[in-house]
């Protein structure tokens, strides 16, 4: 399987209030062509810059390390142009809140063929009629009425469609997911899923989805990566994922989720407060929060390893599953 | 001040901001020592000293009828100051007291203090410093009315926006189920919570009824000339520039735009980070 | 004679006068005042296109029976001529009347000059002249001279070139005053038909001067070119056109000449001598001029007292004020009537001007010990002055510190030019008042019209209701008096006990006029009030 | 729309109503017989007191009088000056062409240069942006008269580019004349402008919409003629025009400093001279103008924003 994507040490910090702050710490991530991986953490975990670190869609003033190749090409030394070509063409994004993501003064028909006109220098009409086939793609009935109408005449969830249709529209290889569903009710949730997925499937795209919700990215997902203060602590395969987590997080995350299977009384949640990786302490940085932790869990910081068929950065990772799966070893990087 | 105030500011306000409020304090101060400071008395004439270069006794030199142009200078921050000072005490307590009560009556009265404040916003404050100097002649007295009345709805508007999202919020109702009466919860609560927009607005109106009432004096509609103010300073030494004696005007010049651009400043400042921390809460 | 005002409020801006040559060597006590000033520029040599001539406000009228100020008669003596006109001396010369006929002490008969065609071509009949007259004895016109004509019982044309002015009784100043604007000639015919409006920006003017009025717009200008048809070849208009612009600010003012955008002015301001002088764009002119500073103080209250006005009188330096608030355009001053209005008996006014004994250097102690003797009074005593006239402004404060080095409590205020005249007519802004600054014109080379007045029963001059028969009766003597020495004794008598002991008028300074002309013109008249009275802007031309 | 427009229209009619009134009161405000404050102070014939009377029906009750003044100014019989000796109206008329040129010099500055270095410095950032930033705190706090007194001295009198006072004839003669006026008076609300303009346009470019657009790859002159300034402009319009709506009443102070026979220099002689009349119909103009350019932005919402079409008042 060849990695598409190729994320590799990257480290990104940001300014805030004058000073450089580290909002990704160290991540290395690969997606394979048509795969689909789900990035998973809590809010200021990083995992929302990583995927415009993907886009190299950074504040002002941020700084980057590492490596982002696509497709082999390094995305972090693109020239402008380069870059504008590879965020046309090959990787589209779309967001978690679809209303604030679209310009309010211009029509759903304006958003659509604005791509296809300046990116792929299609003539008005051609780009009309293609805005419509791309609308009827993402199950909009009457296209012709939504081009006309402006973003705050749509529900969020048909506003998502139009997000995803625009997204497509230029026919990427990868589709980077931030959140896109999190700010819809549940059942526009699981519309918007299900487009996805067939899309997805239909046009053999990779996607990288983030999500909080970890029962999301496993059910949607390949594979999922979990982020904890800034760094991917561990990467499964995603149906082994519940059953067996690999990092205590992971495991807390699993265990604080509501399930149908599970009825308990009252959910386990997880002790003290998620940090951001400038926040985080010395060693690992779930050592405050870690059930398991020892007093060299706070000295030392652990990194990925390999362990079974997913990677996982704990230093009791090996202890605490002796089962292990280590026979199975060349288990997929990160 | 204490370091920790310090460091306050300096976070509210950054280091523009800061030097921007010394420079206010500063002036202000000066008005307030005036008569304290060794300056001579800037009513002195003296016919057989004008247009005195810089020297011992008159540090900034004398103007055209040989009066001290430092004194001058020093005394004038009081009526420069103490003008827009009136302006935005007056403009801020009634602007305040009418938007509280539109926005906590709202309906009717919502409507009446609204419409009113549409009205008043009408009238520039120059022009309406004007109409008051026809009726009842002109002085700074007339234009220090004139103004304070032309400000309110700047205060109003502003006040009353940020009052009446207050209002609507939970804990408003809660405290009124609480038993709290309205003028407690506006006084304790409503008014305190967009003190920081207040305080911002009026900041800025200080600026903009110095340049007024200066504006005034120099159309010779406000203060009497022998009366030192920094506006009647430019204007009565503008027919000395092309004598080749630009001082007066010049230093009084000067210190307008700074005073004007000092609280410029400070009132934006305090405004961007509210609204920032308003984005980041 | 009959002027009570014939001394015109000054108001200008920024004034100026008198004498400058005169002002410094005027400062002995003896010849103050007494120096006669420039009153011509260099004669023009050529025709020029047009220029341009800065009014210190706009004119507001130019119906000629309602012109008295600045701006209205710097227009206006070029526009519509009087019966009568003055020389630069501000003696009487013939006019429109070609001859004036006062030997009999009752009737004034006017010649009327043959050739004198208005700007539509058409003659100008005895009609025309005593139906101008005549208008100054309508009271629903509003006339500004009616009360010169108060003496006048009636006017007829008594011929085909022939007017004969009837008078109630005699008064020797009388037939002089038609050289003021009450006496311009304009067409009957056109003023009937334009009714009250004669005189505005819409209705014009119709008049027979050496130059027409071509436009006026409000807030603009008035423009005036030449008559070709003007009667007196000697005065065709040398310039084309003459464009007037009011500029009411100093600093705007000063800015105009020396560039070059205004090529002249007879209210240069003083604040500019200097850098005027510097630019070697023009000619600054110290003009002769009639215009006398002074202060009238309030007969009661804190001033109540004619000490405590002497005292004040004394403490004043007028030689600081002439060099340091006029720039050296002005020259001290004893008198009420300045030298320039001795038109006749010259030795009598000049020997009673010394004898008055006001000197122009101050005495401060001996003001002090005057004070103690009466006791410093208590009270606020407002001075009072226009705020645009730079000089009288520095006067002010110069007076309130003086004051208060005196013990008097002064209290300065300012106002706008335009309000500043309300005080003329207006008791209730007077009421205010303690203490005022004025500037005065007379008109003619009579000091009896500078004195009438300030005395005359209830008259609007008379501010703060001077009553002292001392004063008043050798006055009213005086206008029946036809001996020019005898008039002349009297009037200095009155003024003796009006200045030296009622220090009812506290005298300050006789003020230049101070006349600016671009390189590019000269000629004509540099002195103000001469200018009014004869077309000052036909002289201009190239140097 | 309809009821947008409406609920301004009547907000609009009733700002101006009572602001009419309220200038038509303080005539009665003043202390005095209003005789004597319309004429000035100074002494008039039985004639003109009659016709002073019944030109403002000082015989009838107050609202019958204003009812009939304002009916009067609505026909645009605004009067006569006593003092200038002139219908009030013809004063206007030859007035008001200098003072609309000089606004509409200063604005064509104010919105031109202003919003341009606002956008610039708030697309590009930057030094270009720190640099603007300070000269326009300085810029936005000198006051008309004493950029006037520079500019005159600097160019008028120093360099003799252009005339230090008048306001000039012919168009291009009046442009000339009028152009130091319209940057002494343009300046300081150019500089504010500029910064609102750059605020506005930071905010429009921090815009969640403004990263969608770079996600998809246009290039940034796209984003910010597509995406930025489109958006910006609301707020940039509104305080644009209450900035020129406002320059109508500063332009008292310009007219004075450079010696222009405009509106505002007539209202301070009128002022001074005590001229009621001339007063009353010089705000009324004023007023007018400044309300109606006010509600006029609200009418450029509807345009701008597609949001505001079924708001109603704001």
């Amino acid at each position: 399987m060849n990695a598409l994507l190729e994320i590799e040490g990257l480290r990104v910090r940001v300014p805030y209030e004058g000073r450089l702050r580290e909002v990704v710490g160290r991540v290395d991530l690969s997606i394979a062509d048509g795969e689909s991986v789900g990035l998973v953490g809590e809010s200021g975990s990083g995992k929302s810059m990583t995927a415009r670190a993907v886009l190299r869609l950074l504040p002002p003033g941020a700084r980057v390390e590492g490596s982002v190749r696509f497709d082999g090409r390094e995305v972090l030394r693109m020239s402008p142009s380069e870059l504008r070509s590879y965020r046309a063409n090959h990787a589209a994004m779309i967001f978690q809140d679809p209303r604030a993501h679209t310009n309010p003064l211009r029509t759903v028909g304006d958003f659509l063929t604005e791509g296809l006109r300046l990116n792929q220098r299609l003539p008005k009409r051609a780009a009309e009629e293609r805005a419509r086939e791309l609308l009827r793609a993402v199950g909009i009935e009457d296209p012709e009425a939504r081009l006309s109408q402006h973003p705050h005449e749509l529900s969020g969830g048909l506003l998502q469609r139009v997000m995803i249709a625009a997204a497509l529209s230029a026919g990427p290889r990868l589709l980077l997911a931030d959140e896109p569903t999190t700010a819809l009710d549940t059942t526009t949730q699981a519309e918007v899923m299900a487009i996805l997925a067939e899309l997805r499937d239909r046009l053999d795209l990779a996607m990288l989805f983030i999500t909080h919700d970890l029962e999301l990215a496993a059910a949607t997902c390949d594979r999922t990566a979990v982020m904890y203060a800034g760094s991917i602590v561990e990467v499964q395969r995603s149906a082994d994922l519940h059953d067996r987590a690999l990092h205590p997080y992971t495991e807390a995350l699993v265990a604080a989720r509501p399930s149908v299977h599970t009825r308990l009384r009252r959910l386990p949640v997880i002790p003290g407060r998620p940090v951001a990786a400038f926040q985080a302490p010395e060693g690992c940085a779930f050592a405050p929060r870690c059930r398991y932790a020892l007093p060299r869990c706070t000295a030392e910081r652990p990194v990925l390893a390999s362990l079974g068929r997913g990677v996982v950065a704990c230093l009791r990772a090996e202890e605490l599953h002796p089962d292990g799966f280590a026979a199975h070893g060349g288990a997929d990087r990160g | 001040m204490s370091p920790s105030l310090r460091s306050r500011l300096h976070r509210r306000l950054g280091p523009l901001g800061v030097a921007a409020l010394a420079v206010i304090a500063t002036l202000g101060l000066m008005a307030v020592l005036a008569p304290l400071l060794p300056v001579a008395d800037p009513t002195d004439v003296d016919l057989s000293d004008t247009f005195a270069p810089p020297s011992a006794g008159h540090p900034f030199g004398t103007d055209s009828n040989g009066r001290d142009i430092l004194a001058r200078l020093v005394w004038g921050s009081r009526t420069a100051l103490l003008g827009p000072l009136t302006v935005t005490v007056v403009a801020t307590a009634v602007g305040v007291v009418l938007a509280v009560v539109a926005s906590w009556r709202g309906g009717w009265s919502d409507g009446v203090i609204s419409r009113m404040f549409d009205v008043v916003f009408a009238f520039p404050g120059i022009l309406l410093a004007l109409v008051v100097a026809a009726v009842v002649g002109a002085g700074f007295v007339a234009a220090v009315a004139a103004l304070s009345v032309a400000y309110i709805p700047y205060i109003g508007r502003v006040t009353r926006g940020a009052a009446l999202q207050q209002v609507r919020q939970p804990y408003v109702a809660a405290l009124s189920v609480q038993g709290q009466s309205a003028t407690a919860i506006c006084a304790r609560h409503v008014v305190p919570n967009v003190g920081i927009l207040i305080v911002a607005q009026a900041t800025v109106t200080f600026g903009y009824a110095l340049v007024d009432l200066a504006a005034l004096s120099y159309l010779g509609l406000g203060v009497e000339q022998a009366t030192p103010d920094w506006g009647a300073i430019v204007a009565a030494g503008q027919s000395d520039i092309l004598s080749g004696y630009p001082q007066q005007s010049l230093y009084a010049g000067v210190l307008i735009v700074v005073a004007v651009a000092a609280c410029c400043i400070v009132g934006e400042r305090i405004s961007d980070r509210e609204q920032y921390w308003g984005r980041l809460r | 004679m009959a002027g009570t005002l014939t001394i015109a409020l000054l108001v200008i801006g920024a004034c100026s006068g008198g004498d400058g040559r005169g002002g410094r060597t005027a400062a002995s006590a003896s010849t103050g005042g007494n120096q006669r000033g420039t009153v011509l520029s260099p004669p023009a040599k050529g025709q020029i296109d047009g220029f341009t001539w800065a009014l210190p406000f706009e004119a507001v009228t130019l119906d000629p029976i309602k012109s008295w100020n600045y701006p209205e008669n710097t227009i206006l003596a070029n526009l519509c001529e009087s019966v009568v006109r003055l020389s630069p001396e501000l003696q009487p010369e013939p006019g429109l009347a070609s001859k004036i006929d006062t030997s009999d002490p009752t009737t004034v008969v006017l010649t009327v000059r043959d050739g004198v065609t208005f700007w539509d071509g058409s003659p100008m009949t005895a009609e025309d002249v005593a139906f101008s007259l005549n208008r100054n004895l309508q009271p629903n016109l509003g006339g500004y001279f009616a009360p010169f004509w108060r003496n006048v019982a009636s006017v007829a044309a008594t011929g085909p070139s022939r007017v004969t002015i009837t008078l109630k009784q005699p008064d020797v100043l009388f037939w002089k005053t038609l050289s003021l604007a009450g006496g311009a000639v304009s067409k009957k015919a056109y003023v009937e038909r334009k009714g009250k409006t004669y005189g505005t920006p819409k209705a014009g003017l119709m008049c027979t001067g050496p130059f027409t009025l071509e436009s006026w717009t409000p807030g603009q200008s008035v423009v005036m070119t030449r008559y070709d048809g003007y009667w007196n070849p000697d005065l065709r208009a040398k310039a084309g056109r003459v464009e007037f612009r009011a500029v009411a600010d100093q600093a705007a003012l000063a800015n105009a000449l020396v560039t070059g955008e205004i090529d002249g002015t007879f209210y240069a301001p003083v604040a500019a001598i200097r850098r005027l002088e510097a630019s070697g764009a023009g000619t600054l002119y110290r003009g002769a001029s009639t215009l006398a500073q002074g202060l009238i103080p309030r007969l009661d209250g804190p001033l109540g007292d004619a000490r405590i006005r002497k005292a004040l009188s004394m403490a004043l330096d007028r030689s600081v004020i002439s060099e340091q608030a006029w720039g050296g355009a002005a020259s001290p001053l004893s008198s009420i009537a300045p030298a320039t209005t001795w038109g006749y008996a010259r030795d009598v006014f000049a020997k009673a001007y010394d004898e008055l004994d006001i000197k122009p250097v101050a005495d401060l102690e001996a003001a002090k010990t005057l004070v103690r003797e009466a006791g410093a009074p208590t009270g606020t005593i407002t001075v009072w002055s226009s705020a645009e006239n730079r000089p009288a402004v520095t006067t002010i404060n110069y007076v309130a510190d003086v004051g208060k080095e005196l013990g008097l409590n002064m209290k300065v205020e300012t106002v706008p030019i335009q309000e500043y005249a309300t005080w003329a007519y207006d008791p209730r802004a007077r009421a205010k008042t303690g203490l005022f600054h004025t500037i005065w014109w007379t008109d003619l080379a009579e000091p009896l019209q500078a004195l009438w007045p300030l005395v005359e029963p209830q008259g609007s001059s008379n501010y703060y209701g001077y009553s002292n028969p001392a004063a008043v009766e050798p006055l009213v003597k005086a206008f029946a008096e036809d001996d020019d020495t005898a008039r002349a004794r009297l009037v200095t008598q009155a003024q003796r006990v009006m200045v030296a002991e009622d220090v009812m008028w506290i005298p300050l300074t006789n003020v230049a006029t101070l006349t600016w002309m671009s390189k590019r013109i000269t000629g004509g008249p540099v002195s103000v009030p001469a200018a009014f009275y004869t077309p000052w802007a036909a002289h201009v031309g190239t140097p | 729309m309809p009821r947008f427009l409406v609920t301004r229209l009547v907000g609009l009619a009733m700002t101006l109503v009572v602001s009419s009134f309220l200038i038509f009161w303080s005539l009665y405000l003043a202390p005095g017989d209003p005789i004597a404050t319309l004429s000035g102070g100074g002494t008039l014939p039985p004639e003109a007191i009659q016709a002073l009377s019944r030109q403002y029906h000082l015989d009838d009750p107050f609202f019958t009088r204003y009812a009939a003044w304002l009916g009067d100014v609505v026909r645009g019989d605004l009067g006569e000056s006593f003092v200038f000796n002139a219908e009030v109206a013809d004063l206007i008329a030859t007035r008001v062409g200098t003072t609309v040129l000089l606004v509409a010099m200063a604005s064509v500055l104010i919105v031109g240069v202003g919003v341009t270095l606002g956008v610039v410095a708030g697309i590009r950032g930057g030094l270009l942006d720190k640099g603007l930033l300070l000269t326009t705190v300085i810029g936005q706090a000198v006051p008309s008269f004493v950029a006037a007194i520079v500019l005159i001295w600097l160019f008028a009198v120093q360099l003799r580019w252009f005339p230090a006072i008048g306001s000039g004839e012919g168009f291009a003669g009046r442009l000339q004349h009028l152009t130091l006026p319209a940057i002494a008076l343009a300046l300081a609300y150019l500089a504010y402008v500029a910064r609102i303009t750059r605020a506005a346009t930071r905010d429009e470019m921090a815009r969640e919409h403004v990263e969608t657009a770079r996600a998809r790859g246009f290039s940034p002159s796209q984003i910010a003629r597509r995406h930025v300034l489109r958006n910006a402009m609301i707020p940039i319009a509104t305080v644009s025009a209450l900035t020129v709506a406002g320059l109508l009443a500063t332009t008292v102070v310009v007219e004075r400093a450079f010696n222009l026979g405009g509106l505002g220099s007539l209202l301070v002689e009128a002022v001074v001279r005590k001229d009621f009349a001339v007063v009353q119909a010089v705000s009324l103009i004023l007023v007018t103008a400044f309300v109606v350019v006010n509600n006029l932005v609200d009418l450029v919402y509807v345009v701008l924003d597609p949001r505001v079409e079924l708001g109603a008042a704001r």
